[in-house]
């Protein structure tokens, strides 16, 4: 097993971890978000790293026959995932938004609090 | 009208009367006379289906099938018919009994009462007719559900602590003990159709047979076996009609019924002797016995006493349904009669004292025979039949089931039904005697209690000494029950 | 004909561009009925067809299989869309007034906006048969039900959206990664294709790593969507907090949809349950009990009384998954059937819940007392979704109560089989609360404009589920012959 | 070469990581996030996924950056320090991380051409796929083709993520904005009085539009098509917007012609799909728009792209105006 050729999943998987960390662990609802966009992006990336061939070009048809082009569909999945990443932030900075007006802050941990003390 | 409409009109009358008395509550009058015709005429149509000949040949009737091969079914048996023709009975009476009751003490909700009365006999019609386990669990799971609103009528604390007491023990009996048991037997059988001689010979092992037994004996909560008997004495912050309905009549008999009916339709006579579970029932029920004829000895407040009483005369019928001979099999079904007469005899007859003298307590029931002479008298021959003395029909089951167990020599029991017989004159006797014998405490002055309740309490008391005198109709239905020899 | 399957997904999607050019609340719920109950219809029609026929497949676009996206539509999908659409129809005529009454005049047309594209999401997860597919409907279908639950009246409803899109979105990408790595190993999107290229290949039986993880992710990100024990905290505030309308429609399908993801992924990829026969069934088993016991329990103490529904639901969606990692035929009819049965129930109490809510304006225990008398048809409804839920024979939840004890004796697990009646027992005690509650305490003194019955537009969708609960309970054939039938399909594996 | 870059970008990208974990100031962790979204569209073009990094620029870079900070001006500047303790989060994390690891054990190496992933379906792609639907470029092929049925949900996933923001957050016009604003976005009315700001805007307005279209409408060819197009068309507004102030955008461009737009956009997406099925195809099947099979995947692509590009330009534009004229608003 060549184990130099998975360096680039592993890195992924690092970044995605890093992601999911800031996510589970903050307490404040916009770096949550941020969280969550750095775990999907890598997501992202591993799906891209798939879909590389060694020596190929962007799936773009070009005149010469021979020419080996990377795999075109993870890109069109991933193309559908960024704009379902986007959609999601754009969803949860609303309610971020929305519990800022009505709590007044956005620490989880103070939420609870107030929450508990009606 | 064929057989088949009239088992389910059986169940349909009481069930459409609750309908009418709810539609009836503005008239208070015609709400009471729909209580009565609806009594009335379920009592015709149980009566019409004891003179059908082909009433216990016919193939059960399937109501629906919810699943293949678990249906809702109706059918009857001889045990059944006594037990419905036994409630149908005593609630005509207690209908008469009650509507004085409630309005002599100013009751409030007396809609309410009356339509759960009417559930509570509807399900209890269920129960007597049913043809299977699961219908059976489903009326049984129904009248505890119906009861439950009569027995916290008052509304009061004591009444819905006492109310959470009954239903919790009743519900979670049944449905962590019974309802394992019926998934159990339908899960080695692949069937829960009663039949006679039993479903379960054959398809479970002895162990299996002793540990299914016990989760049907304590499953079926409204038997009282002890430990499960807590919930009767509770039960009594009911309004005294409903203590009568419940104790003597609907609730406790369709324990014991249900428990007959396991004992000769599920298991089968033949199978239980074989590997000697009955026994262990016979322990149990013994026990009981003794135990609660002790406890009621010490109870001051009437109605508490005639609820141990009532523990300790259910376990009777338990013990001698266990013994599996065809001579106590023949007493159990006619205590359940016997039982049911004497005992909504005594609960009128403490009725009408709260009503007439607002007494509750024993111990300050002195001379009252003497004002309420009826009443005492009716209560002195239920004593009679408690204790087991002729004319009273008490007796006459003790009889039998005294000869079962010399029969099966089975000589403790023997021992246990003397000794009990002794307990139960020591805790009734000095009631009456206090009654007519103790001076007049009271400074009030009071005489009977309204007179249709004193008619419905002579009624009652007459019933007991005329089922001593003419015991062919128990009898004569006790004796078509599959056991052995019999 | 033969482009209903298409229709099914299209009339909603369209519908909800519809609601959002006119922008009128009426206008707005005009479409979403017309749609649910053209979905419904489809859903009836496609049921039929499937029973007739056998197997329904859609190409989109005219691309075959491996290479475009294709519907697939057998017992398990015709029966979930039964669900799916079927509450859809029932919901939408009960919306207009409780809508009316907890959502601004001005935002009611997104709101049926939002409703409609959720029912395109979930319709649109159950009938296609392409992997990455069902990721983007179920995004679609997440992403409105999280603006749905926001759209609440408290501000904890803002809450409750907030952690449940942060715990949908992990589940989400849990889910993407696991369809990545499978696709990865097999070079195909398509279900069947990849069930018929991991057996090919034999991927299936060599222990292939990446294979387990792809599914331990797979099953991870589900059990969050679907709120399995321990993974269930987004679903109590959500339920509790959403408008009437949007916690009626969610609990009675948006976690039934996910755990019929979890059947296809399981079952049908992994023909015939594998991964259950390993470890991984008792790896479930012990979550799924947990639920059962400890959500009831929890429920029991619960004075929210839509809060206490919600529990229920995560003890319930315990009774699903507890049926289907028994793994036999038998438990996973039962699960299967527990999908729609408790569609049925918790449709009914949700239901309950909003009428309550729209003529008290709370559903604190407090609030119930009395309504024995005040609101007497909506509260023998609730006696009637309670029995459902408690498996009280002659309703519609004793037949899949049944079914799960019988495929646990089955196997010979007393135990499980003591615990499913214990749970029963629980539910017996939290919606005995609630009854005593409102039949027998006095009610309170209220004003005389607050009290009385429902209206008819939210009585008439209740009855009729509380008649299906008892239809069902009586006559169970339909649905225990589908579920059977698609347990058998999922048991045969695909290929 | 491609793994020099490949590492110094994988690198890079795990320093950015770090540093948004660590910075507790929120504008500066957003700033990084666009940052870490930049790097990973450059990782894109690196592995040949051009059409991703395009979007990616556009999405991750820009509208979600600018998303954020709005976000942010309207809520906090700075993150509170966790009262717990993390370790909780860094077993699981280490444990989910460890499976995935496991996982990658039997896959085949980066960048093998022998995977299996290359060779099944995406073999008809790249081979057939300049003869059955005819772009050159084949991710158009497949995303609008293929799997438009995919694209369909992606474009209604946008509108939804629209529909979702106007419930929650309402879309009011405001005469007069408060002056509130003490954050990264700047204060709209103070950049209207900037000169160089007003000229530079107003020659590269028109030239984002017009990119925007050529994107839209070269998308065949080259990396781009409805959805960058619309998101590039929805910045040139936005930058009209943060100069020129709100109200003066939605002048231009009003949400009620917005909403009309979005809702159009997806209307004619399935309106193509409904007009494939009248004509005898299937949902999408664009061989029956035309007597040609070519010429009619050349009409329904070129359709559903503008539908495409027309949804996500309104959403874009209304998620921003949405958050925007939140600001001062009160609870």
């Amino acid at each position: 097993m060549n184990w130099v050729g998975h360096y680039n999943y592993w890195v992924v998987i690092f970044l995605m971890m890093s992601g999911f960390y800031v996510v589970i662990s903050r307490g404040n609802m916009i770096k949550k978000l941020l969280g969550l966009n750095i775990f999907s992006t890598s997501v992202f990336l591993l799906y891209i790293s798939m879909g590389k061939i060694h020596g190929g070009t962007a799936p773009i048809l070009t005149d010469n026959p021979n020419q080996v082009y990377s795999n075109p569909l993870p890109h069109v999945l991933i193309l559908t995932a960024i704009v379902v990443g986007v959609a999601t932030t754009a969803v949860g900075l609303a309610l971020v938004v929305r519990i800022q007006e009505r709590y007044g802050t956005i620490e989880e941990d103070e939420i609870r609090a107030k929450d508990d003390s009606l | 009208m064929s057989t088949y409409v009239l088992i389910e009109l059986a169940i349909l009358i009481p069930a459409c009367g609750a309908l009418f008395i709810a539609a009836s509550s503005r008239i208070p009058n015609l709400r009471e006379g729909v209580t009565i015709a609806t009594a009335a005429s379920l009592l015709a149509v149980v009566a019409a289906l004891y003179n059908r000949a082909d009433l216990f040949t016919l193939p059960p009737i399937v109501l629906a099938q919810p699943l293949r091969g678990l249906e809702l079914q109706l059918s009857a048996e001889p045990l059944g018919l006594l037990f419905a023709g036994i409630a149908s009975l005593l609630w005509l009476i207690t209908s008469v009994y009650t509507i004085s009751y409630m309005r002599s003490n100013n009751e409030s909700h007396h809609t309410r009462l009356y339509v759960c009365f009417a559930i509570a006999l509807a399900s209890t019609m269920g129960i007597a007719f049913s043809g299977n386990l699961i219908t059976l669990f489903l009326f049984y799971e129904s009248l505890t559900l119906s009861t439950y609103p009569l027995v916290t009528h008052k509304q009061d604390y004591d009444a819905i602590a006492g109310g959470r007491y009954y239903l919790g023990i009743l519900i979670s009996t049944s449905v962590g003990l019974l309802l394992p048991a019926i998934i159990w037997t339908w899960h080695a059988t692949g069937t829960t159709t009663f039949n006679a001689g039993g479903i379960l010979s054959g398809h479970i092992g002895n162990g299996g047979v002793i540990v299914l037994l016990l989760l049907y004996a304590f499953g079926i909560g409204k038997a009282a076996l002890m430990p499960i008997h807590r919930w009767l004495p509770e039960a009594m912050v009911a309004p005294t009609p409903v203590s009568a309905l419940l104790h003597a009549v609907a609730v406790v008999k369709a324990g014991v019924f249900c428990m007959v009916k396991v004992l000769l339709y599920v298991f089968g006579a033949d199978m239980l002797l074989d590997c000697g579970g009955n026994n262990i029932l016979v322990a149990l029920a013994a026990f009981t016995i003794i135990a609660a004829s002790l406890i009621a000895l010490k109870q001051d407040n009437l109605k508490r006493r005639l609820a141990y009483s009532t523990v300790s005369q259910l376990s009777y019928i338990t013990m001698a349904a266990a013994i599996l001979t065809p001579l106590s099999v023949k007493g159990a079904v006619f205590h359940i009669a016997a039982h049911a007469f004497g005992k909504i005899t005594l609960f009128f007859g403490a009725g009408a004292i709260y009503t007439a003298a607002h007494k509750t307590k024993v111990s300050e029931l002195g001379g009252i025979g003497r004002r309420m002479p009826w009443t005492m008298g009716a209560f002195a021959v239920a004593c009679l039949s408690m204790i087991g003395l002729p004319p009273a029909a008490g007796m006459l089951s003790k009889w039998f089931i005294m000869q079962g167990a010399f029969a099966a020599d089975n000589l403790p029991v023997v021992g246990v039904l003397l000794l009990s017989t002794l307990l139960n004159a020591s805790y009734f006797v000095p009631i009456v005697y206090t009654a007519f014998f103790k001076p007049d405490t009271t400074n009030h002055r009071h005489g009977e209690a309204p007179w249709p309740m004193v008619v419905a309490l002579c009624a009652t008391a007459l019933l007991t000494v005329a089922l001593f005198i003419w015991p062919q109709i128990p009898l004569n239905l006790a004796a078509q029950l599959p056991v052995k020899g019999g | 004909m033969i482009h209903l399957p298409v229709a099914l997904v299209v009339i909603p999607l369209l519908g909800a561009a519809v609601c959002v050019l006119f922008r009128r609340s009426f206008i707005a719920w005009t479409v979403a009925l017309a749609a649910a109950w053209s979905g419904f219809a489809i859903s009836i029609l496609i049921a039929v067809y499937i029973m007739k026929i056998g197997t329904l497949s859609y190409s989109i676009g005219g691309w075959p299989p491996p290479w475009g996206i294709a519907y697939h539509i057998d017992y398990l999908n015709s029966f979930v869309l039964l669900i799916v659409s079927g509450i859809a129809a029932v919901v939408m005529p009960y919306a207009r007034t409780s809508v009316n009454y907890e959502i601004e005049e001005d935002s009611q047309a997104y709101f049926y906006c939002l409703l409609l594209i959720c029912l395109a999401g979930l319709l649109g997860i159950t009938v296609t048969g392409d992997a990455f597919n069902m990721y983007v409907f179920l995004e679609l279908s997440s992403l409105s039900s999280y603006a749905l639950i926001g759209m609440g009246k408290r501000r904890r409803a803002l809450t409750a959206a907030y952690q449940y899109l942060v715990m949908g979105t992990i589940g989400a990408t849990f889910l993407l990664i696991g369809i990545g790595l499978l696709y990865n190993l097999t070079g195909t999107l398509n279900i069947h294709d990849l069930a018929h290229q991991l057996a090919v290949n034999n991927i299936i039986g060599s222990h292939n790593r990446t294979l387990l993880t792809a599914f331990a992710f797979i099953i991870v990100g589900l059990s969050l969507k679907l709120a399995l024990f321990p993974l269930h905290l987004w679903l109590p505030n959500a339920y509790t907090y959403a408008p009437s309308v949007a916690t009626i429609f969610l609990a009675s399908t948006a976690t039934k949809v996910a755990v019929y993801m979890l059947l296809r992924f399981c079952f049908t990829i992994l023909s015939g349950g594998f991964i259950f026969k390993l470890t991984l069934g008792k790896i479930l088993l012990i979550p799924a009990l947990a639920a059962i016991l400890i959500a009831s329990m929890v429920a029991i103490f619960q004075y929210d009384i839509k809060r206490m529904l919600a529990y229920s639901s995560v003890a319930q969606i315990g009774y699903m998954i507890l049926g289907i990692s028994l793994a036999t035929p038998l438990g996973l009819s039962a699960g299967i059937l527990h999908l729609f049965n408790h569609a049925l129930m918790k449709g009914l109490l949700f239901m309950v819940m909003g009428a309550v809510n729209y003529r008290i304006g709370a559903v604190y225990l407090n609030d119930f007392r009395g309504l024995g008398r005040t609101m007497p048809w909506t509260m023998a409804a609730f006696v009637v979704g309670g029995m459902s839920l408690m498996g009280i024979p002659l309703t519609a939840g004793f037949i899949s109560k049944w079914y799960l004890v019988q495929a646990a004796l089955e196997k010979g697990w007393w135990p499980v089989a003591a615990l499913i009646l214990i749970g029963s027992l629980l539910a017996v005690i939290y919606i005995w609360r609630v009854v005593e509650t409102a039949y027998f305490n006095p009610a309170q003194e209220m004003e005389a404009e607050s009290s009385g019955e429902a209206p008819l537009s939210l009585l008439l969708p209740m009855w009729l589920l509380v008649l299906a609960n008892i239809y069902f309970g009586i006559d169970s054939s339909i649905p225990v012959e589908l579920a059977g039938r698609a347990a058998t399909l999922l048991l045969g594996g695909a290929s | 070469m491609e793994v020099f870059i490949d590492i110094a970008l994988l690198t890079l990208l795990c320093i950015t990581a770090m540093a948004v974990v660590h910075i507790r100031k929120l504008f500066c962790a957003i700033m990084l996030l666009g940052i870490f979204s930049l790097l990973s569209a450059s990782m894109f073009v690196n592995m040949d996924a051009v059409d991703v990094a395009f979007t990616e620029a556009a999405v991750g870079t820009g509208i979600s950056t600018i998303l954020l900070l709005l976000g942010m001006s309207l809520t906090n500047t700075r993150e509170k320090r966790p009262h717990y303790q993390p370790l909780f989060s860094l077993v699981v994390v280490s444990i989910t991380g460890a499976v995935l690891v496991y996982g990658t054990m039997d896959l085949p190496a980066y960048g093998d051409p022998n995977a299996s992933i290359h060779h099944h379906v995406a073999q008809r792609y790249i081979k057939q796929s300049p003869l059955e639907v005819g772009p050159p470029n084949m991710v158009t092929s497949v995303l609008a083709s293929y799997r438009g049925y995919d694209t369909l949900g992606e474009t209604a996933v946008i509108l939804t993520a629209g529909m979702a923001l106007v419930a929650l957050l309402g879309m009011r016009r405001r005469k007069v904005l408060p002056m509130s604003s003490s954050s990264g976005c700047g204060d709209y009315h103070d950049m209207k009085d900037h000169l160089v700001l007003r000229i530079m805007a107003k020659i590269f307005i028109p030239l984002i539009l017009l990119f925007a279209l050529y994107v839209q409408f070269h998308g065949d060819y080259g990396p781009g098509g409805g959805f960058q197009a619309g998101v590039i068309f929805a910045s040139g507004i936005i930058l009209y917007a943060l100069i020129f102030g709100l109200e003066a955008a939605m002048k231009v461009v009003g949400y009620p012609v917005l909403r009309v737009l979005a809702a159009c956009g997806l209307l004619l997406y399935g309106g193509v799909g409904v007009a494939c099925m009248a004509l005898g195809g299937n949902f999408l099947d664009y061989n029956a728009l035309a007597h040609d099979p070519l010429h009619g995947q050349h009409l329904g692509i070129f359709l559903i792209e503008l539908g495409v590009g027309v949804t996500v330009f309104a959403i874009m534009v209304i998620m921003f105006y949405a958050f925007a004229s939140r600001r001062g608003h009160t609870a």
